[in-house]
Protein backbone atom coordinates (compact mmCIF):
# COMPACT_ATOMS: atom_id res chain seq x y z
CA UNK A 1 0.00 0.00 0.00
CA UNK A 2 0.82 3.64 -0.59
CA UNK A 3 1.25 5.63 2.72
CA UNK A 4 1.83 9.21 2.82
CA UNK A 5 3.41 10.48 6.45
CA UNK A 6 2.47 14.17 7.05
CA UNK A 7 5.55 16.26 8.37
CA UNK A 8 4.98 18.48 11.73
CA UNK A 9 6.66 20.63 14.09
CA UNK A 10 10.87 19.80 13.74
CA UNK A 11 10.45 17.34 10.90
CA UNK A 12 8.94 19.88 8.90
CA UNK A 13 11.57 21.03 5.77
CA UNK A 14 13.11 17.46 5.80
CA UNK A 15 11.24 17.06 2.49
CA UNK A 16 9.77 19.13 -0.15
CA UNK A 17 5.81 19.70 0.55
CA UNK A 18 6.34 18.31 4.44
CA UNK A 19 5.61 14.78 3.34
CA UNK A 20 6.87 11.27 2.51
CA UNK A 21 5.37 8.64 0.53
CA UNK A 22 6.26 5.53 1.30
CA UNK A 23 5.44 1.95 -0.04
CA UNK A 24 4.52 -0.97 2.60
CA UNK A 25 2.95 -4.14 2.28
CA UNK A 26 -0.99 -4.25 2.33
CA UNK A 27 -2.54 -4.56 5.87
CA UNK A 28 0.72 -2.64 7.50
CA UNK A 29 0.53 -1.73 11.06
CA UNK A 30 1.94 1.31 13.05
CA UNK A 31 5.09 -0.67 13.83
CA UNK A 32 6.20 -1.61 10.02
CA UNK A 33 5.87 2.13 9.28
CA UNK A 34 8.19 3.36 11.53
CA UNK A 35 10.68 1.13 10.79
CA UNK A 36 9.87 2.19 7.29
CA UNK A 37 10.47 5.75 7.68
CA UNK A 38 13.45 5.40 10.10
CA UNK A 39 14.85 3.46 7.77
CA UNK A 40 14.18 6.65 5.44
CA UNK A 41 15.40 9.30 7.66
CA UNK A 42 18.72 7.87 8.50
CA UNK A 43 18.92 8.18 4.88
CA UNK A 44 17.72 11.60 3.80
CA UNK A 45 17.44 13.35 7.35
CA UNK A 46 19.83 15.15 9.61
CA UNK A 47 21.36 12.95 12.29
CA UNK A 48 18.80 14.64 14.91
CA UNK A 49 15.28 14.19 12.82
CA UNK A 50 15.81 10.72 12.78
CA UNK A 51 17.00 10.60 16.52
CA UNK A 52 13.86 12.36 17.48
CA UNK A 53 11.36 8.92 15.14
CA UNK A 54 12.44 7.62 18.74
CA UNK A 55 10.48 9.57 20.50
CA UNK A 56 7.07 10.28 17.56
CA UNK A 57 3.81 9.05 17.78
CA UNK A 58 1.92 8.41 14.46
CA UNK A 59 -1.56 9.57 13.60
CA UNK A 60 -4.69 8.91 11.09
CA UNK A 61 -6.89 12.01 10.72
CA UNK A 62 -8.90 11.13 13.51
CA UNK A 63 -6.35 9.34 15.93
CA UNK A 64 -3.38 8.51 17.46
CA UNK A 65 -2.34 5.13 16.49
CA UNK A 66 -0.60 2.56 19.01
CA UNK A 67 2.26 0.41 17.60
CA UNK A 68 -0.30 -2.55 16.73
CA UNK A 69 -2.91 -0.60 15.07
CA UNK A 70 -3.41 -1.32 11.31
CA UNK A 71 -2.97 1.76 9.05
CA UNK A 72 -5.63 3.66 7.62
CA UNK A 73 -6.87 2.34 4.25
CA UNK A 74 -6.58 5.82 2.73
CA UNK A 75 -2.45 5.85 3.54
CA UNK A 76 -2.96 8.77 4.94
CA UNK A 77 -0.32 9.36 8.29
CA UNK A 78 0.93 12.10 10.54
CA UNK A 79 4.44 11.46 12.12
CA UNK A 80 4.01 13.62 15.53
CA UNK A 81 7.13 14.98 17.17
CA UNK A 82 6.70 14.93 20.79
CA UNK A 83 4.12 17.67 21.28
CA UNK A 84 4.46 21.52 22.91
CA UNK A 85 1.36 23.66 22.95
CA UNK A 86 -0.05 26.29 25.27
CA UNK B 1 -25.92 17.81 23.50
CA UNK B 2 -22.92 19.12 25.46
CA UNK B 3 -22.00 23.30 25.25
CA UNK B 4 -18.45 23.26 24.47
CA UNK B 5 -16.59 25.09 21.84
CA UNK B 6 -13.14 24.25 20.59
CA UNK B 7 -11.31 26.87 18.63
CA UNK B 8 -8.44 26.85 16.06
CA UNK B 9 -7.36 29.95 15.28
CA UNK B 10 -5.09 30.97 12.73
CA UNK B 11 -3.04 34.38 13.56
CA UNK B 12 -3.03 35.44 9.85
CA UNK B 13 -6.98 35.47 10.35
CA UNK B 14 -7.86 36.50 13.77
CA UNK B 15 -6.96 36.41 17.46
CA UNK B 16 -8.21 34.25 20.42
CA UNK B 17 -10.59 36.57 22.18
CA UNK B 18 -10.96 36.25 26.26
CA UNK B 19 -14.12 38.05 26.39
CA UNK B 20 -16.06 36.01 23.85
CA UNK B 21 -15.03 32.94 25.61
CA UNK B 22 -16.08 33.96 29.22
CA UNK B 23 -19.89 35.08 27.20
CA UNK B 24 -19.80 31.80 26.07
CA UNK B 25 -19.44 30.15 29.37
CA UNK B 26 -21.79 31.84 30.72
CA UNK B 27 -25.40 30.64 32.25
CA UNK B 28 -27.44 32.12 35.08
CA UNK B 29 -26.94 29.15 36.74
CA UNK B 30 -23.48 29.49 36.99
CA UNK B 31 -21.76 31.62 40.11
CA UNK B 32 -18.19 30.15 39.26
CA UNK B 33 -15.95 31.05 36.12
CA UNK B 34 -11.94 30.35 35.78
CA UNK B 35 -10.05 30.95 32.84
CA UNK B 36 -6.75 30.53 31.85
CA UNK B 37 -4.52 32.44 29.11
CA UNK B 38 -1.15 31.62 27.59
CA UNK B 39 0.73 34.45 25.63
CA UNK B 40 4.62 34.36 24.09
CA UNK B 41 6.52 35.71 26.94
CA UNK B 42 9.48 37.61 26.23
CA UNK B 43 12.38 35.49 27.82
CA UNK B 44 12.66 31.57 28.01
CA UNK B 45 15.74 29.63 29.70
CA UNK B 46 17.63 32.76 29.87
CA UNK B 47 17.30 33.47 26.03
CA UNK B 48 15.73 36.79 24.55
CA UNK B 49 12.34 35.83 22.82
CA UNK B 50 10.91 37.69 19.22
CA UNK B 51 8.38 35.66 18.79
CA UNK B 52 7.02 31.81 18.46
CA UNK B 53 5.46 29.93 15.68
CA UNK B 54 2.84 27.27 16.88
CA UNK B 55 2.83 24.18 14.03
CA UNK B 56 -0.29 22.16 14.48
CA UNK B 57 -2.37 19.58 12.92
CA UNK B 58 -5.96 20.90 13.14
CA UNK B 59 -8.21 17.99 12.37
CA UNK B 60 -6.28 15.71 15.22
CA UNK B 61 -5.98 19.05 17.22
CA UNK B 62 -9.90 19.78 17.29
CA UNK B 63 -10.81 16.06 17.80
CA UNK B 64 -8.27 16.28 20.81
CA UNK B 65 -9.62 19.21 22.09
CA UNK B 66 -13.55 17.50 22.04
CA UNK B 67 -12.47 14.63 23.44
CA UNK B 68 -10.47 16.90 26.57
CA UNK B 69 -13.63 18.34 27.39
CA UNK B 70 -16.36 15.32 26.83
CA UNK B 71 -13.46 13.52 29.76
CA UNK B 72 -14.21 16.99 31.93
CA UNK B 73 -18.75 16.33 31.45
CA UNK B 74 -18.02 12.48 32.11
CA UNK B 75 -16.45 13.44 35.58
CA UNK B 76 -18.35 17.11 36.17
CA UNK B 77 -21.29 15.94 34.73
CA UNK B 78 -23.06 17.72 31.60
CA UNK B 79 -24.13 21.22 33.67
CA UNK B 80 -20.67 23.13 32.84
CA UNK B 81 -19.75 25.07 29.34
CA UNK B 82 -16.32 24.82 28.92
CA UNK B 83 -14.57 26.83 25.30
CA UNK B 84 -10.77 25.51 24.33
CA UNK B 85 -8.96 27.97 22.13
CA UNK B 86 -5.48 27.46 20.56
CA UNK B 87 -3.81 29.74 17.99
CA UNK B 88 -1.48 28.82 15.45
CA UNK B 89 0.65 30.74 12.94
CA UNK B 90 3.50 33.42 13.92
CA UNK B 91 2.68 34.31 17.09
CA UNK B 92 4.56 37.89 18.52
CA UNK B 93 5.69 38.67 22.35
CA UNK B 94 2.55 39.28 24.36
CA UNK B 95 -0.36 37.21 21.86
CA UNK B 96 -2.44 34.81 22.90
CA UNK B 97 -1.36 31.42 22.47
CA UNK B 98 -4.30 29.74 24.10
CA UNK B 99 -7.55 30.12 26.17
CA UNK B 100 -9.41 27.92 27.99
CA UNK B 101 -12.34 29.07 29.77
CA UNK B 102 -14.70 26.92 31.73
CA UNK B 103 -18.31 27.94 33.84
CA UNK B 104 -19.71 25.86 36.50
CA UNK B 105 -22.69 26.30 39.05
CA UNK B 106 -19.60 26.68 41.51
CA UNK B 107 -15.92 27.63 41.96
CA UNK B 108 -14.07 24.43 43.12
CA UNK B 109 -15.50 22.56 39.99
CA UNK B 110 -14.34 25.59 37.69
CA UNK B 111 -10.96 25.98 39.03
CA UNK B 112 -10.40 22.42 38.60
CA UNK B 113 -11.79 21.76 35.08
CA UNK B 114 -9.80 25.14 33.62
CA UNK B 115 -6.95 23.34 35.04
CA UNK B 116 -7.46 19.67 34.02
CA UNK B 117 -8.60 21.23 30.47
CA UNK B 118 -5.16 23.64 30.72
CA UNK B 119 -2.81 20.07 31.30
CA UNK B 120 -4.24 17.68 28.92
CA UNK B 121 -4.19 20.23 25.89
CA UNK B 122 -0.64 21.10 26.74
CA UNK B 123 0.43 17.38 27.05
CA UNK B 124 -1.53 15.90 24.56
CA UNK B 125 -2.15 17.73 21.40
CA UNK B 126 -0.56 17.63 18.16
CA UNK B 127 0.87 21.24 18.64
CA UNK B 128 4.62 22.35 18.11
CA UNK B 129 6.22 25.54 19.60
CA UNK B 130 9.03 27.14 17.88
CA UNK B 131 10.72 29.94 19.61
CA UNK B 132 12.61 32.77 17.44
CA UNK B 133 15.16 34.41 19.27
CA UNK B 134 16.93 37.71 19.21
CA UNK B 135 19.91 36.22 17.68
CA UNK B 136 17.89 34.99 14.89
CA UNK B 137 17.81 32.06 16.07
CA UNK B 138 15.22 29.47 16.27
CA UNK B 139 14.24 26.17 18.03
CA UNK B 140 11.96 23.81 18.10
CA UNK B 141 10.72 23.23 22.00
CA UNK B 142 11.72 20.40 23.81
CA UNK B 143 7.74 18.62 24.56
CA UNK B 144 5.65 15.51 25.45
CA UNK B 145 6.18 12.13 23.87
CA UNK B 146 2.51 11.27 22.62
CA UNK B 147 3.94 7.59 22.40
CA UNK B 148 3.76 7.04 25.92
CA UNK B 149 0.29 7.88 26.67
CA UNK B 150 -1.06 5.91 23.99
CA UNK B 151 0.69 2.63 24.58
CA UNK B 152 4.10 1.82 23.38
CA UNK B 153 6.51 2.60 21.11
CA UNK B 154 9.10 0.86 19.09
CA UNK C 1 7.06 47.77 44.67
CA UNK C 2 4.59 45.03 44.47
CA UNK C 3 2.28 45.31 41.61
CA UNK C 4 -1.21 44.61 42.67
CA UNK C 5 -4.48 46.37 42.55
CA UNK C 6 -7.20 46.26 44.84
CA UNK C 7 -10.49 47.69 44.42
CA UNK C 8 -13.95 47.33 45.61
CA UNK C 9 -16.64 48.69 43.10
CA UNK C 10 -19.88 49.92 44.68
CA UNK C 11 -22.44 48.49 42.11
CA UNK C 12 -24.44 52.10 41.96
CA UNK C 13 -21.36 53.49 40.73
CA UNK C 14 -20.16 51.10 38.33
CA UNK C 15 -19.10 47.40 37.32
CA UNK C 16 -16.02 44.63 38.04
CA UNK C 17 -13.98 44.92 34.60
CA UNK C 18 -12.08 41.49 34.01
CA UNK C 19 -10.53 42.77 30.75
CA UNK C 20 -9.62 45.38 33.03
CA UNK C 21 -8.29 43.55 35.37
CA UNK C 22 -6.33 40.81 32.87
CA UNK C 23 -4.67 43.88 31.50
CA UNK C 24 -3.70 45.22 34.87
CA UNK C 25 -1.67 41.97 35.33
CA UNK C 26 0.05 41.57 32.20
CA UNK C 27 3.88 41.89 31.63
CA UNK C 28 5.82 40.80 28.66
CA UNK C 29 8.09 38.45 30.87
CA UNK C 30 4.48 36.37 32.27
CA UNK C 31 3.41 33.39 30.18
CA UNK C 32 0.39 32.57 32.86
CA UNK C 33 -2.90 33.90 33.22
CA UNK C 34 -5.51 32.81 35.19
CA UNK C 35 -8.60 34.26 36.14
CA UNK C 36 -11.68 33.84 38.64
CA UNK C 37 -14.70 35.72 37.97
CA UNK C 38 -17.54 35.31 40.54
CA UNK C 39 -21.36 35.56 39.50
CA UNK C 40 -24.72 35.85 40.86
CA UNK C 41 -26.68 32.85 39.65
CA UNK C 42 -30.57 32.09 39.39
CA UNK C 43 -30.22 29.16 42.24
CA UNK C 44 -29.11 28.25 45.43
CA UNK C 45 -29.97 25.60 47.72
CA UNK C 46 -33.12 25.14 45.31
CA UNK C 47 -34.53 28.65 46.12
CA UNK C 48 -34.87 30.76 43.27
CA UNK C 49 -32.49 33.89 43.84
CA UNK C 50 -33.30 37.18 41.86
CA UNK C 51 -30.42 39.31 43.50
CA UNK C 52 -27.51 39.04 46.26
CA UNK C 53 -27.14 42.03 48.36
CA UNK C 54 -23.28 42.40 49.63
CA UNK C 55 -22.67 44.19 52.81
CA UNK C 56 -18.81 45.40 53.18
CA UNK C 57 -16.90 47.27 55.68
CA UNK C 58 -14.42 48.70 53.02
CA UNK C 59 -11.64 49.86 54.78
CA UNK C 60 -11.21 46.55 56.76
CA UNK C 61 -12.06 44.58 53.27
CA UNK C 62 -9.44 46.34 51.31
CA UNK C 63 -6.76 46.21 54.19
CA UNK C 64 -7.50 42.31 54.02
CA UNK C 65 -7.09 42.15 50.24
CA UNK C 66 -3.85 43.68 50.50
CA UNK C 67 -2.52 41.39 53.22
CA UNK C 68 -3.72 38.22 50.97
CA UNK C 69 -1.75 39.78 47.67
CA UNK C 70 0.97 40.40 50.52
CA UNK C 71 1.36 36.72 51.72
CA UNK C 72 1.08 35.68 47.42
CA UNK C 73 4.09 37.68 46.83
CA UNK C 74 6.22 36.56 49.92
CA UNK C 75 5.24 32.90 48.54
CA UNK C 76 5.93 33.15 44.95
CA UNK C 77 7.99 36.12 44.83
CA UNK C 78 7.73 39.48 44.12
CA UNK C 79 7.22 39.12 39.96
CA UNK C 80 4.00 38.31 39.51
CA UNK C 81 0.49 40.27 39.53
CA UNK C 82 -2.52 40.42 41.22
CA UNK C 83 -5.56 41.97 41.05
CA UNK C 84 -8.27 41.31 43.89
CA UNK C 85 -12.07 43.14 42.98
CA UNK C 86 -15.38 42.80 44.92
CA UNK C 87 -18.74 44.13 44.55
CA UNK C 88 -21.21 45.30 46.71
CA UNK C 89 -24.88 46.85 46.80
CA UNK C 90 -27.77 44.85 45.23
CA UNK C 91 -26.66 42.66 42.53
CA UNK C 92 -29.20 41.02 39.65
CA UNK C 93 -28.65 37.58 38.86
CA UNK C 94 -25.50 37.24 36.35
CA UNK C 95 -23.75 40.52 38.07
CA UNK C 96 -20.08 40.16 38.75
CA UNK C 97 -19.44 39.83 42.16
CA UNK C 98 -15.68 39.39 42.12
CA UNK C 99 -12.37 39.02 40.17
CA UNK C 100 -9.26 37.63 41.07
CA UNK C 101 -6.54 37.73 38.16
CA UNK C 102 -2.99 36.75 38.19
CA UNK C 103 0.02 37.20 35.70
CA UNK C 104 3.07 34.90 36.20
CA UNK C 105 5.87 34.15 34.44
CA UNK C 106 4.65 30.33 34.12
CA UNK C 107 1.09 28.74 34.11
CA UNK C 108 1.83 26.84 37.60
CA UNK C 109 1.73 29.82 39.66
CA UNK C 110 -0.96 31.93 37.90
CA UNK C 111 -3.17 28.73 38.97
CA UNK C 112 -2.34 28.40 42.55
CA UNK C 113 -1.96 32.47 43.46
CA UNK C 114 -5.58 32.23 41.94
CA UNK C 115 -7.04 29.92 43.78
CA UNK C 116 -5.45 31.30 47.24
CA UNK C 117 -6.28 34.49 46.77
CA UNK C 118 -10.13 33.37 45.71
CA UNK C 119 -10.46 31.15 49.29
CA UNK C 120 -8.28 33.83 51.05
CA UNK C 121 -10.84 36.52 50.06
CA UNK C 122 -14.06 34.37 50.53
CA UNK C 123 -12.61 33.36 54.02
CA UNK C 124 -11.32 36.44 55.43
CA UNK C 125 -12.62 39.31 53.71
CA UNK C 126 -15.15 41.29 56.19
CA UNK C 127 -18.01 40.75 53.39
CA UNK C 128 -21.02 39.59 53.64
CA UNK C 129 -23.69 38.32 51.41
CA UNK C 130 -27.75 38.52 51.91
CA UNK C 131 -29.86 36.39 49.36
CA UNK C 132 -32.81 37.79 48.13
CA UNK C 133 -35.48 35.14 46.91
CA UNK C 134 -38.31 34.91 44.34
CA UNK C 135 -40.85 34.65 47.01
CA UNK C 136 -39.96 38.07 48.47
CA UNK C 137 -37.97 36.63 51.26
CA UNK C 138 -34.32 37.09 52.32
CA UNK C 139 -31.45 36.07 53.97
CA UNK C 140 -28.00 36.35 55.24
CA UNK C 141 -25.80 33.42 54.27
CA UNK C 142 -24.37 31.40 56.62
CA UNK C 143 -20.37 32.23 56.25
CA UNK C 144 -17.10 31.72 57.96
CA UNK C 145 -16.72 32.84 61.64
CA UNK C 146 -13.72 34.75 62.09
CA UNK C 147 -12.77 34.36 65.81
CA UNK C 148 -10.88 31.21 65.01
CA UNK C 149 -8.93 32.15 62.31
CA UNK C 150 -7.58 35.42 64.32
CA UNK C 151 -7.44 33.73 67.92
CA UNK C 152 -10.25 32.49 70.51
CA UNK C 153 -13.15 33.69 70.73
CA UNK C 154 -15.04 33.86 73.69
CA UNK D 1 -14.59 55.00 77.59
CA UNK D 2 -17.32 55.56 74.86
CA UNK D 3 -17.54 53.10 72.05
CA UNK D 4 -19.39 52.87 69.10
CA UNK D 5 -19.65 49.45 67.53
CA UNK D 6 -20.92 49.26 63.90
CA UNK D 7 -23.40 46.68 62.78
CA UNK D 8 -22.79 44.64 59.37
CA UNK D 9 -24.32 41.96 57.55
CA UNK D 10 -27.05 40.44 59.78
CA UNK D 11 -26.56 42.45 62.47
CA UNK D 12 -27.98 45.59 60.19
CA UNK D 13 -31.50 46.99 61.50
CA UNK D 14 -31.02 45.86 65.12
CA UNK D 15 -29.83 49.40 65.55
CA UNK D 16 -30.69 52.77 64.36
CA UNK D 17 -28.03 53.92 62.37
CA UNK D 18 -26.60 50.63 62.94
CA UNK D 19 -24.51 51.77 65.54
CA UNK D 20 -24.49 50.96 69.40
CA UNK D 21 -22.78 53.05 72.03
CA UNK D 22 -21.49 51.55 74.96
CA UNK D 23 -19.51 52.01 78.26
CA UNK D 24 -16.80 50.59 79.19
CA UNK D 25 -13.75 50.98 81.79
CA UNK D 26 -10.90 52.80 80.43
CA UNK D 27 -8.24 50.34 78.82
CA UNK D 28 -10.91 47.74 77.97
CA UNK D 29 -10.20 44.72 76.36
CA UNK D 30 -12.42 42.63 73.29
CA UNK D 31 -13.57 40.28 75.65
CA UNK D 32 -15.09 42.76 77.83
CA UNK D 33 -16.70 44.71 74.80
CA UNK D 34 -17.82 41.00 73.58
CA UNK D 35 -19.34 40.95 77.27
CA UNK D 36 -21.04 44.42 77.11
CA UNK D 37 -22.29 43.91 73.56
CA UNK D 38 -23.94 40.35 74.35
CA UNK D 39 -25.80 41.81 77.81
CA UNK D 40 -26.87 44.44 75.08
CA UNK D 41 -28.27 42.35 72.59
CA UNK D 42 -30.00 40.10 74.81
CA UNK D 43 -32.31 43.15 75.90
CA UNK D 44 -32.47 44.80 72.98
CA UNK D 45 -31.95 41.89 69.70
CA UNK D 46 -33.63 39.77 68.61
CA UNK D 47 -32.52 35.90 69.89
CA UNK D 48 -31.34 34.85 66.69
CA UNK D 49 -28.89 38.05 66.51
CA UNK D 50 -28.12 37.46 70.37
CA UNK D 51 -27.00 34.21 69.45
CA UNK D 52 -24.88 34.87 66.37
CA UNK D 53 -22.74 37.59 68.88
CA UNK D 54 -20.78 33.88 69.76
CA UNK D 55 -19.30 33.28 66.25
CA UNK D 56 -18.82 36.96 65.45
CA UNK D 57 -15.81 38.61 66.09
CA UNK D 58 -14.63 42.13 66.60
CA UNK D 59 -12.57 44.78 64.63
CA UNK D 60 -10.92 47.80 64.71
CA UNK D 61 -10.81 50.31 61.54
CA UNK D 62 -7.80 48.44 60.48
CA UNK D 63 -7.84 45.28 61.89
CA UNK D 64 -9.49 42.11 63.52
CA UNK D 65 -8.83 41.96 67.14
CA UNK D 66 -8.16 39.17 69.14
CA UNK D 67 -10.32 38.74 72.44
CA UNK D 68 -7.10 39.79 74.77
CA UNK D 69 -6.49 43.24 72.28
CA UNK D 70 -7.25 46.26 73.68
CA UNK D 71 -9.42 48.64 72.31
CA UNK D 72 -8.00 51.32 70.25
CA UNK D 73 -8.10 54.82 71.63
CA UNK D 74 -11.14 56.44 69.03
CA UNK D 75 -13.67 53.81 70.47
CA UNK D 76 -14.60 52.79 66.78
CA UNK D 77 -15.03 48.94 66.82
CA UNK D 78 -16.83 46.92 64.75
CA UNK D 79 -18.82 43.78 65.17
CA UNK D 80 -18.19 40.96 62.67
CA UNK D 81 -21.02 38.50 62.06
CA UNK D 82 -19.25 35.38 59.98
CA UNK D 83 -18.35 36.50 56.30
CA UNK D 84 -19.88 35.41 52.84
CA UNK D 85 -18.18 37.24 50.34
CA UNK D 86 -17.46 36.13 46.88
Amino acid sequence: MKVEVSLFGAFRGHEPGDRVALTLPEGARVAELREALTQHAQVHWPAAGSALLKYSAFASQSDVLREADALPADGQMAVLPPVSGG
Amino acid sequence: MSFHDCVVVDIANGRLDPTAAFDFVSDPGFGGFAMFVGRVRDLNHGRVVTGVSYDMFDALALNGFRRIVDAAYEEFGPGIRIHVGHAKGRLGVGDLAMVVAVGTPHRDEAFRVCRQVVEAVKHTSPIWKQEHYADGDSQWSEGCSLCESHGSAG
